[in-house]
């Protein structure tokens, strides 16, 4: 399941409605990972635009992926601005084994960077700035700039 | 006519043009000097699905996406 | 921070008010891993003893640990009973960085089921049985066996 | 006097006896056909301390705990 919010996340509503909602399958770990927003640089806060289409069948590959393991994934987003101390992103992994949840969270998180259809923006005086220097290229990027 | 939209910070309003491939598209897209920084980071996606060759066809009614680097999280 | 508990966790209360405990701490990354009793092998549930002294000693040797990095660490347990799709371990990092927190949890959790100081039995038709197959010796065991 | 305690699953009250070191204990201990499965994979703290060697020293008032393997979680 993927969840998107304008705002902010409600960390508490999310991962204990999660917890709740997995109480009947034998899992025997979950992990979620919360992401928040970082005071640095002066910033007020972080804006995220987000691209629906490609993030769910992103998401839904990562599902398809862990399900022959055993392993459930969620995810909550926040779209528009979040503040300093705020959160913005959980990612979260249920499955019967310790190994197969601490693998498939790590993988997931980094992945996730690497892939998910995101945009951030730094809010800071006034403006929002895309962190550029924070973004990765996609994997196969640069494909209109060959030579034709 | 296929429709180029050009996602996350290009601030572009999305375009339509004649292309019967993807190479098409990237001979067009060169002619325009907004978007010269971002060809070559972008990834592409034709109906939401990445792809990963020039040689990719499109057909009428077809939609190409401009996707910049991305940092989610 | 180590807490223990007779009986199951209260899940929601603690990694929601551990959440809320570090808002003001600048993290960047809140990694709680949630374990659960799963049901198998007809057990009813699992019960647990905890050598406080030593399991203290562990977890402060983490935080210590844990501190150069940036990170802190949370822990609860419980002690006693803990019936088939309830909680009994909690393990959790906060840090400023994505990669610290999930290099942290991950070797974390893998010392505290090696090292740590508690023991845990099958509760299976009204008896209270070692887990044996599943225990693991703590690094230097053995020393008693050897000739003398 | 040295204490002996035994953790978790080793169903067995505490005793005491003389000893100078480990070495004594580990002496005194082997010829508790009860203990036998049980010295091979504990390990063994002095006063809530980890100890790695036999020759660990002992004085009266201390105690000694064998923990059995553990399996926590």
């Amino acid at each position: 399941m993927l969840e998107l919010y304008d705002g902010a996340l409600n960390v508490p509503e999310i991962i204990t409605r999660w917890y709740a909602e997995e109480t009947n399958y034998n899992y025997g770990a979950y992990i979620p990972f919360i992401g928040t927003v970082r005071e640095e640089d002066g910033i007020d806060g972080l804006s995220f635009d987000v691209y629906e289409p490609i993030l769910n069948a992103w998401f839904n590959a990562w599902q398809a992926k862990a399900a022959p393991l055993g392993a459930k994934l969620k995810m909550a987003h926040s779209r528009g601005d979040v503040l300093v101390h705020e959160s913005s992103y959980i990612a979260a992994v249920f499955s019967p084994k310790r190994r197969v949840a601490l693998e498939t969270i790590e993988q997931f998180v980094e992945d996730f960077k690497a892939s998910a259809p995101i945009w951030k923006y730094d809010l800071k005086n006034g403006e929002r700035l895309y962190a550029a220097d924070r973004s990765t290229a996609i994997q196969g990027a640069g494909l209109l700039g060959r030579d034709v | 006519m296929v429709t180029i939209e050009f996602l996350g910070p290009i601030q572009k309003a999305p375009i339509t043009l004649e292309a019967s491939s993807l190479r098409d598209v990237a001979g067009a897209l060169k002619s325009d000097s907004e978007l010269a920084q971002w060809l070559e980071n972008c990834a592409v996606a034709v109906n939401d699905t990445l792809v990963a060759t020039l040689d990719t066809p499109l057909k009428d009614g077809d939609k190409v996406s401009l996707l910049p680097p991305v940092c989610g999280g």
